[in-house]
Formats: structure tokens, C-alpha cells, sequence
């Protein structure tokens, strides 16, 4: 099984079991990277994928939280380098799919090349990357896909059908909807056309749909769920480990 | 991605970029430019895209866009000999003033053209983001020429650095967003600008204010400033009976540089843009983005910024709030790529002095920005005696008094010596 | 001295005005004009005299004096349509745009002429007054344009109102000189100049602001001003087709006003003075010279004045330190006089609301003495649907920030409304 | 004898009796309205002909002293009517002869023909208007040489030659010799060639040329009264004035 597919083969997991896959997202090393092999462990013990943040200066998708998080861990020295890093020291110990959500610049700064080595050796199976559409995307998918890591490509209500058969088809690991027009950390709810949208998704997409942005109570993965097989929930966490408060305890209301 | 050419690359795509065949179809400047924007916005950027191709060159709006320029903006705008400027630097002197256009720089070309072409493609509010004030002043001015509400994102380091723009925005009925986040200037206020327009890329159209971001952005921005060089140059053939030997023009994103230079691409006259080099060479105290910077991807494009080894991007420091700026456009990372624009620095004491030169001699008071191609001019001129120079003086310095008032007069001569 | 005319005399008056044979020898319009200056500035008034006729419209003067109209100015200034006040206000209005000259007013047409004037006639150094500062600013650069040194007297009252040109005329190498006398505005200052201008005639220029003061300064500055309606005249042949049904202007001293209107006296356009009506009808709530006061000689002409029974000259109020003036040109006095140019007032309140709908309708931050213009402009068409009219934008509202802050919007309605 | 006959008399008898004629200038109605005759008086026992100052909002040929007296006048009521009010409470009573310091609008704002006549009815013989040039004096000195009154001239060191002719020529009462270029109140003390300015003043001058503009000190008057015939004291005396000394103290000690 190549990387990007245990990620599929997770979400998949999940929905055989009748849950509604799980794949929170924190930003690494925050609020302390001293905690974050330990948040890692406990957010791997309740999710079914994890997705890492690789904080970057110019967040520009996403809302406050985010951007927080992401300054307070560059300020305190974490980088792409120092992750892979820490995910080495404990080789083999996360065992569920491990997702890096990056801006494209920080990778490229890294190397294409580089980045899906240490990703293969590191148990990182994909990548989303927020500010790269699938028309730029050519280098980066190629060195990952040499190594079997997936590019997982996102779609918007604002994305035409035509292009949602594009994303669908070119996404691996799983199809990232993203179910509000606006920035992560919304807390205005979910849309009210949201499972329309969903279905809609779902029906061109071979992959797992997971569904982000904007999703933080059960009740909202419980709505989330009828009509896609995963949710993402970061905002929400992150706020969490903010707040000092354990993140698998709030993640396992979720599930 | 790359950004160092091979000779024959870097000759051929000389050779394109003269003949304007650059971007390419995907936004391409060589390696430089693309598009690097969250897929909530592709559609957007799409129509964006559409539109800049079915309006921009049509007869109907150039007409539109033509007679704004003339009747509202002021153009052609003047250009000025400098007798007194020449003598001190024992050389010939012309200026091209933006200063006269409309709202006080050449911001306002690039601002009403976009906005006549967000009132085409049916945006219902517009927003913008600005550093010096400029462009959110020239946005807020074209969108009320217009009839369309605007916004406009402002770093509070620069809301208190250019103070009286934020009062003119406020009177010409633009809203001002003080942007909190990141660097607190520019780069921040075009962070925000974008994340509000991931909330609503269908009704709103977004003001960008320089030659930089995602196509089609530094192409629209250079069709709409190159009217500067055109003009430019007609006017040193009229005026001076020949093109100058050398042009300057101070680089933010680069959108006075682009517009002036892009005229001028065939001709055998040197082009130089002079970015701010703050107090000195070191990362953070300046932003001489061609000079220092490696290639990466910044707010939408492939072109040259000022980051660490990983990729993190760096603040910036220039006494001119419109020059500090982590980025720079596409087009001139390619024509410093290829060898056709040469790009130095001028620090913000040369900038300072090169102002109060100006208003000494010439009785024009000029824009922090633009006071940095003189200083380099000045220098230039100094290894170069009795050349033809040709300066775009971009914009006014009414914007600096809270800036200038700080810093004591440097080299205070008496006007008349 | 008289101020009212038979009718055959008026007849005659208003002939000859049109003619142009207007100032006589002895700089009388009419019975308005005359030169009251002390002995010790008669032979400078004579030289001055001399100097301008001999070089006022020699053509080395002229050839020098409109090349940097044209290359230093920015000149000829636009003519704007304003389709979105038009539709407002049910008319056709037209702009002419001074506001795009250098500095940002049509002070400058006059600081320039007058700059160079000095120059020729051999001036060590040149003095000025002035009120909204504009004049003070054009004065200053124009001075440091042809290399004199520059001294400025300005009320301390206006230093606190227009202080943005206050740091600007220091920029631009002038002095500026604080007047603590009098009313501590333009009045004030003009008294101030003058009594400098006495302690050294020969060296010294006194390049004054308006159409105001002993011969030959309201027909020196109405020459160098009436390029404005030169201009607009044609440009509105050119662009509308016609000459307008009627042309507003403000009228502090006069200065924009005659540049208008001079060149329209001869045409079937009638033409309307804009004065400050201020905070209401009492003497000393407005400065509404022509509407409200006497026939009386200050500070060099007999002109109309705001003055008490026993001849002592009252203070004015205006929001707008460019029109907060006792007097007014004497060009004016008799054009009143003879019925060819209405006077009517605007009051502060009428102004601020005039200055925001322009914002908001047009993207144009006027003058607050502009905004009197605009202010009557819109009562005579509402008066008057349908009809062509232009205004002098005499300048720009950047240096009224200040003042502005001051009073909440008035009328603030959305920019898209 | 005309009314301004009786100026050139007054300073030619002083000159007779081997004096400098004496002129002091006063503001009328300065520093109190209530003390204006007092002082007049009081003035007028030592000075040889007496030059009343008529307040001016724009006093444009006067510095700093002459412009406070004027204004702190002009607020306490004083005005021309006033001023002649007053002379003619006391009419005869003042021995020497009067003249009127004035800025043309208040004459102007009175009107000539009657300020002929009250100028006649109060004992002023003369006038000197500081800002009307000899060109422009056409209508006030036909009004006032109907009634024998004089309207003196000025003559400065900037005047030419041809032009101090025609003002010699045409002054009445006496000929006012402005020493400086500058304005009232200097106190830079007198031009070196005040000597060689006033001697080809005399030199052109039928009527006693009187010196005035700085004139502060007894040396003072020494040094003029070797060229010239008098010398008109003004804000030297209108500061003592303004002290509440004793003018008739003051003028003493400088004749
Ligand atoms: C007067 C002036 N010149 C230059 C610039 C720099 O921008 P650009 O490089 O896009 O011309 C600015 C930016 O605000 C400006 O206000
Ligand atoms: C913009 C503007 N308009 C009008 C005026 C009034 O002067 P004038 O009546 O001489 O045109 C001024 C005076 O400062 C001014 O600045």
C-alpha cells in the first residue's frame, strides 16, 4: 500500500465501522514544542488521520486562530526541518496516517526532492497545500508521487463542476471540501446548503470526501457525516491546546 | 521551480519580453509569476482572467479608461526639466511627474482603470489593501468616481506613518481596515485583502495596488501603468529631441518601474530601479527584494522575496512605507533574470537627503518612494557626467510630513544656495 | 471716490472690461483700483510697473513663463465631466481641474509668473502672505524653482487650521513667518509683508497671492491667472461642444475667479462669484465682501471692504482660510458694479456638505474654498435644471485635513449611494 | 494766515529761536480715552506743533508700539468723529498748531468735505495720510485745501530725485522727511547718512522739512536738527505713554 493510500484506507476504516472519520489538525509545536510529540500521541490516540500544520508567515487562508498558532511557533524556532525531525525520533510509534498542511513557500524553500524523501521516511503519507491550485501543483505532485505521498486537493462550493471532476479525480489520500467561501476558524456555522454541496462532492469523488472548516461540536460531524466520509476539525483544537485543556479528551466527545 | 536562466534561455526570453510576449498563457514571466491562490479563488481569478482578456483591450473600454485618464487623472502628465537639479549634478535632468496625477502619484492609473473594470465584470464592493496610503487613496477616489463602495486593508505601522492618506481615504468614503496581523504593513494588509475575498470572490473584486500577485495581476497592472512610458518617451523625443541614456524608477512592487520601463524595453537606453536599502544590508533593515532576495512564492507568485532558509518570510524596513515590501513583481525578478534592468538600493538617509535636494532646487516636494531614484540617480550620475536622465518622480510627499517631521532636515542649505 | 455708476457710465465700464482696455493707466477699474502704498514703496511700485510692462508679455517672458506652465505646472489642467454629480443634481456640470497643478491649487500659475518676474527684475529675495497656505506653498516652490530664498508671513490662526502646508513650505526651503497681529489671518499677514517689503524695497520681492493690493498687482495677477479660463474656455468647446450656461468660481481675493473669468467676459456665459457667507449675515460671521460690503481702501486698492461706519475694517469668518478676507480684488468691485458677474455667498455648513458630495460623487477631495463654488453651484441648478455649468476647481482639499477632522460628517451618505 | 500756514510757522518760530522744532505724535484716545485731552495738554505745553495719531485696524506703516496703541484704541471707542468730539469740547484751549496722523479709510469713511470742515471748526490744520501717494491724493486735498487745511507729504531716502520735488513742491505745513527705510518704532537707531539725506531734502524744500521715523533721544534730535528744521517723535513717546509717565517730563528733556 502506497502512503497515500493508508490514508484513504483509514477514512474508509472508520466509515466501515460506522463512525465518521476523524482528522484533526494542529499546528506543530504550538503552543509549546516542547509538547508536541505529546499532543501528537494523544490527538493519533482518538483521530483516524492527523494533519500537522507547518506554520508559515503569510497564512493567508486562514483565520485568527490559525494565524496565531502559526506565528507563536515560528517565533519559537519551529520549521519544516525541525518536524520531520521530531517525527524521526519517534519512528513507527504514530499509527495512524500522518497529513502535512504547508503553504507552498516553506516546502519549496525545503526541495521537492528533499521534502518527499523525508516525508517517506518520516510516516508522512500526503500534503495539503492551501495556496496551490491544481494548474501549479505539476512539480511538486510529481517528486511526491515518485515516493507515493499524496497531494490532497481541495474543492470549494465556489468550484465549478467541471473542476470538481478535475480535483476529484487528481486528489489522493482523500477529496478535501471545503465547505464554507471564507477563511478557516469561521464560528458563524455551517452553511445551510451544506449537504447538497456534499452530496454533490461525494457523488464524482472515488476518494474519501472529508469535509473542513468551520466544524467544531459533534453535532456538526454528526451533520457533516451524512454526506461525506471524514471531517477535519482545527480551529476548534487548536483553541484547545490554547487553552492548555487535553485534546483527546475534546476529540473523543467528537467521535 | 528555478530562477537561474541558461544564456540562451535568458536571451530568448529577452527577446520576449521586448517584443510583449510575455506573461504567457499561464501567467508566466520565464520562471517567474503563475498563480499560487486558495482554490476558493481559482473561479474568481478565472472570471478575473476572462475579463482582463475580453475588456482590457477593447475599444470600448480603452475608450472609457482613455478618457478618465485625461479628464480625471490629469494625463498626459508633465514632464519637467530640472535645470537646477542638472547643474548640481553636472548632468541633464527630466522629470516625469506622477505627482500631478490625480490623488498624487501613479497609483491612480492602475486604480481607475481596475475599477472601471470591476463596474464591467458586475463586483459589487471592492477592496484594496495599502502601504503608503497611495493606492487606498487612489481606490477609494476611482471606486467613488465610479459609484462602487471600497475597502481598503492598511497595516497600522503604516496607518500612523501616512496618516493624512488615511484621512483622505476616509473623505472619499473608502472604508480603512487597520490590519493587526503579521508585519503590521503592507504585506500583512494584502494578506487580509485576500482572506476577505475568499469570503466573497463572486461579489467582490479585489484592487490590487502593484505589478505583483497572481496572474493576471502584474500584467493588468503594466498594461494599465505603461502609459507612463509611453508617454514618457514621446515626450523626451518632443521635448529633449532624444531618449535618455538612462531611465530610474524606485521598486515596491514595481509597478511605476514596470510602467515606466516597459516603453522603453526596445530601446537602447539603461534601465535601473533603485528599492529601499533602510540602514543596511542585513535581513530586516531593508527591502531590497531584487537585490537580496531568492525566488519563492509570496501572495500569489513565483518571483523573488526576501525569506529565510525555510521559507519563512521576512519583515521588511524602509522609511517609505510604500517600498517596504518581502516581494517584488514577477516581471522585474525576469528582467534583473535576464540582464535588461539593472536593480540597486538607496538607504533611507540617501532617500531623505535626495528629497530635500529636490524641493532645494527643483521646488517639488516628492515621495519618500520616488526620493530613493533620485539618490541613486544622483550617485549614478556621479560616475556618469553629462548624461540624459530620465526619473519617474511617482508621487508626492505631502503623504511623508508625518515622516519627514521626525527626521531633522539632514543637509539644510538655503534654498537660493 | 465713488462706488456707484450711472448707467451710461456702467455701460461704458462694462464695454471697456470686456475690451480688455481695463486697468487705465493709473490701475484704476473704473473707480475700484489705485495704488494707497506708503512713500517709501512708490519707487518699488513704479519699478514693478516698469518691470511688468516691459516683460509681462514680451515674448522671452512669455516663452519661459509658459514652458514651466507646461513642464513644471503640469499645465493645460483638465477639464473632468462629472457625470455622477450631474445626474445628482439633475445639470451638466464640467470641472475645471487646478487642483492637478503643481502644489495643488491655481495659486501656483501666479507664484511661478511672478517668481520669474522676480528674478528678471533682479530680486535678492521674495516675501509673500498667505492664508489657506497655498499661496505660501507655491511661493515656495516657485521661489526655490528659479533659485531666491523665500519668506512667508501667515496668520498664526491660519498655521493652526492649514498646517499640512505649514510643514510644507518649510520642506520646500521657504521661512515661514508667524503673525501674531491683527485678526492673525491673510489680513494680517499682507499688513506683515508689506511692513517687510517697506524696511527694503529695492531688494526685495513681494510676490502677493491674489488679485488684490495697489496696481499693477490685479492686473499682474489676473494676466498670470486668466489661463485658467483660456483653457477651460477652449477645452470646453473642445470637449462639450459649447461654452457652458454658466461658470462658478470662489472668489477670497479673487484670483481663481478673475483667471476664469476674464476670458469668458465677452461670451453669453454668466458668470458667478462664490463668496464665504460663513456662520450667517452679521458683520464679522462671514466674509462676504461683495455681497455685503463698502466702497473703502485697504492695503493698497480701493476696492469693496468689510468695514465699520468709521472706516476701521472688520474681521471675517470663513471656515476656509483661502476666503476669510476683508477685501476682495478690485476687477471685482466693478464687475459687480456693471452687472456682468453675480455674487451670491455659500456658508460653511452649505461648503462642508458641497465638499463631501464631491467626494462621494466624484472620487475629488476639493479645496473648503472650492467647496463654496460647488455649494452655490448646486442651489443655482436646482434653480435651473438642465443646464451646462462649469466650475473652477480651484484646488485641492488635502491641506484642509485639519479642519475637516474637526467636524463630523455632515451629510455622510454611502460612496455608492 | 491759513490753517496750515500756521504749521510752517509754528516750526519756523522755533527755528527762529535757535530750537529744533518739536512735533510729538500721540494715539489718540492711548492707553485711556478719559486722559486724551490731559494729555493732549499736557503735550502740547512743550511740543511746537502736535501730530494726533487717528487709530487704524491695518496700520501697515507702523511697528509693533503704534500698532498696539492703535488697536487698544479702536477698542476703547475712539474713532475720528470722537477725536474731533473732544477737540472741540476744547476748542482755543490748545495753543499750537494740530495735525492728524491718519490711514486714508477713516477719512475716506468720514468723508472729505466734512472732514474739511470739522478738521477747520477743531483747530487741525493739517493731515498726513501714510499710505496715499501724492498720485492718489487728488479728492482729500482739493476737500481740504477749500478750507486752507494742508496735507503734508512725505518724502523718504528711497525717494528720487525728480519725484522729491514734486513732493516738496506739494506739501503744506511742513515736509515730512522719513529717515529710514522702514517703519514706525525702529530702534536701530538713525542711518549713517542721515546728514547728506536730510540736507538734499532742505536743500529742495520751501516748507521746514521735518524728520521723523526713529527719533527716540535729545541726541537724537541734536543730530537732526543740525539738517532739518523739526523732529516728530512718535513711539518713543507713545511708550512713555504707555508707562503712564508724564509726556510733558519726557518732552522736555528733549527740546
Ligand atoms: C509614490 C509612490 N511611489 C512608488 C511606490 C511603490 O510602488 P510601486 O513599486 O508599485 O510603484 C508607491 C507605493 O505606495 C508610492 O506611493
Ligand atoms: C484652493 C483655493 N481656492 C481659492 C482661494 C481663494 O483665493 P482667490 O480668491 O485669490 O482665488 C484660495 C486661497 O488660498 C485657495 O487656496
Amino acid at each position: 500500500m502506497q502512503p497515500h493510500e493508508s490514508i484513504s484506507a483509514a477514512i474508509e476504516a472508520a466509515k466501515a465501522e460506522g463512525r465518521t472519520g476523524l482528522v484533526p489538525f494542529f499546528t506543530a509545536g504550538y503552543p509549546e514544542p516542547a509538547e508536541f510529540l505529546n499532543t501528537l500521541r494523544a490527538i493519533a490516540e482518538v483521530g483516524d488521520v492527523v494533519e500537522i500544520g507547518v506554520p508559515f508567515s503569510d497564512p493567508m487562508a486562514d483565520g485568527m486562530t490559525i494565524q496565531r498558532s502559526s506565528f507563536v511557533a515560528i517565533q519559537k524556532g519551529v520549521t519544516l526541518k525541525w518536524i520531520f525531525d521530531q517525527l524521526e525520533s519517534i519512528k513507527g510509534e504514530i499509527k495512524i496516517p500522518i497529513v502535512f498542511m504547508s503553504y507552498l513557500n516553506p516546502l519549496l524553500a525545503f526541495g521537492f526532492e528533499a521534502l518527499a524523501q523525508r516525508a517517506l521516511d518520516t510516516g508522512v503519507c500526503g500534503f495539503i497545500v492551501p495556496d496551490l491550485p491544481f494548474e501549479e501543483s505539476g512539480e511538486i505532485r510529481h517528486a511526491l508521487e515518485q515516493k507515493g505521498i499524496g497531494l490532497i486537493q481541495l474543492v470549494t462550493p465556489a468550484t465549478p463542476a467541471e473542476r470538481l471532476k478535475l480535483l476529484a479525480r487528481e486528489s489522493r489520500g482523500f477529496l478535501y471540501a471545503v465547505t464554507i467561501t471564507g477563511i478557516t476558524g469561521g464560528d458563524s456555522g455551517l452553511p445551510a446548503d451544506l449537504a447538497g454541496y456534499l452530496d454533490s462532492v461525494s457523488e464524482v469523488s472515488t476518494l474519501p470526501v472529508c469535509a473542513g472548516f468551520g466544524i467544531r461540536s459533534a453535532e456538526d460531524i454528526v451533520n457533516v457525516g451524512k454526506h461525506a466520509a471524514g471531517a477535519i476539525v482545527g480551529s476548534a483544537l487548536v483553541e484547545v491546546l490554547e487553552q492548555g485543556a487535553d485534546p483527546a479528551i475534546f476529540l473523543r466527545q467528537l467521535r | 521551480m528555478k530562477s537561474i536562466l541558461e544564456a540562451n534561455e535568458a536571451a530568448a526570453l529577452r527577446k520576449a519580453l521586448i517584443n510583449g510576449e510575455l506573461p504567457d498563457e499561464r501567467g508566466r514571466f520565464g520562471p517567474f509569476g503563475g498563480r499560487y491562490v486558495p482554490e476558493t479563488l481559482v473561479p474568481a481569478f478565472e472570471r478575473l482572467e476572462e475579463g482582463v482578456k475580453k475588456h482590457l483591450h477593447s475599444p470600448e473600454f480603452q475608450a472609457e479608461f482613455q478618457q478618465e485618464l485625461r479628464e480625471w487623472v490629469g494625463r498626459p502628465t508633465a514632464l519637467s526639466r530640472a535645470p537646477r537639479l542638472s547643474e548640481r549634478w553636472g548632468t541633464e535632468v527630466w522629470l516625469k511627474r506622477e505627482d500631478l496625477a490625480h490623488t498624487g502619484a501613479h497609483k491612480i492609473n492602475n486604480a481607475i482603470g481596475q475599477a472601471l473594470l470591476a463596474k464591467r465584470l458586475g463586483a459589487e464592493r471592492v477592496i484594496a489593501e495599502t502601504g503608503a496610503g497611495q493606492h487606498g487613496v487612489a481606490s477609494a477616489a476611482a471606486c467613488a468616481r465610479v459609484g462602487l463602495p471600497c475597502s481598503v486593508y492598511m497595516g497600522v505601522v503604516d496607518i500612523e506613518r501616512q496618516a493624512p492618506n488615511v484621512d483622505r481615504m476616509h473623505r472619499l468614503g473608502a472604508e480603512v481596515l487597520p490590519v493587526e496581523t503579521g508585519d503590521k504593513t503592507l504585506r500583512a494588509a494584502i494578506n487580509e485583502a485576500m482572506r476577505e475575498w475568499v469570503s466573497d470572490p463572486a461579489g467582490i473584486y479585489y484592487l490590487l495596488g502593484s505589478a505583483v500577485g497572481a496572474h493576471p495581476y502584474p500584467y493588468l497592472v503594466r498594461e494599465l501603468q505603461s502609459v507612463i512610458g509611453t508617454e514618457a518617451r514621446q515626450q523626451m523625443l518632443d521635448l529633449a529631441g532624444s531618449l535618455p541614456d538612462v531611465a530610474f524608477a524606485c521598486v515596491g512592487g514595481g509597478s511605476n518601474a514596470i510602467g515606466l520601463f516597459y516603453a522603453l524595453l526596445a530601446d537602447d537606453v539603461e534601465l535601473i530601479g533603485v528599492e529601499a536599502g533602510g540602514t543596511g544590508d542585513g535581513l530586516g533593515q531593508n527591502a531590497a527584494t531584487l537585490a537580496t532576495g531568492t525566488a519563492g512564492v509570496l501572495q500569489g507568485c513565483y518571483s523573488l522575496i526576501l525569506q529565510n532558509d525555510d521559507g519563512q518570510v521576512q519583515e521588511t524596513h524602509s522609511i517609505s512605507a510604500g517600498l517596504d515590501y518581502s516581494g517584488v513583481g514577477p516581471e522585474h525578478a525576469l528582467l534583473q533574470a535576464v540582464g535588461r534592468v539593472t536593480y540597486v538600493t538607496a538607504s533611507d538617509d540617501e532617500a531623505l537627503e535626495a528629497l530635500e535636494e529636490l524641493c532645494e532646487t527643483e521646488g517639488i516636494l516628492t515621495a519618500l518612494e520616488t526620493a530613493h531614484a533620485y539618490a541613486a540617480a544622483k550617485r549614478w550620475s556621479q560616475e556618469h557626467p553629462g548624461k540624459r536622465i530620465l526619473i519617474c518622480n511617482s508621487g508626492r510627499g505631502d503623504k511623508d510630513m508625518p515622516t519627514l517631521t521626525k527626521y531633522a532636515a539632514r543637509t539644510r542649505t538655503h534654498a537660493a544656495a
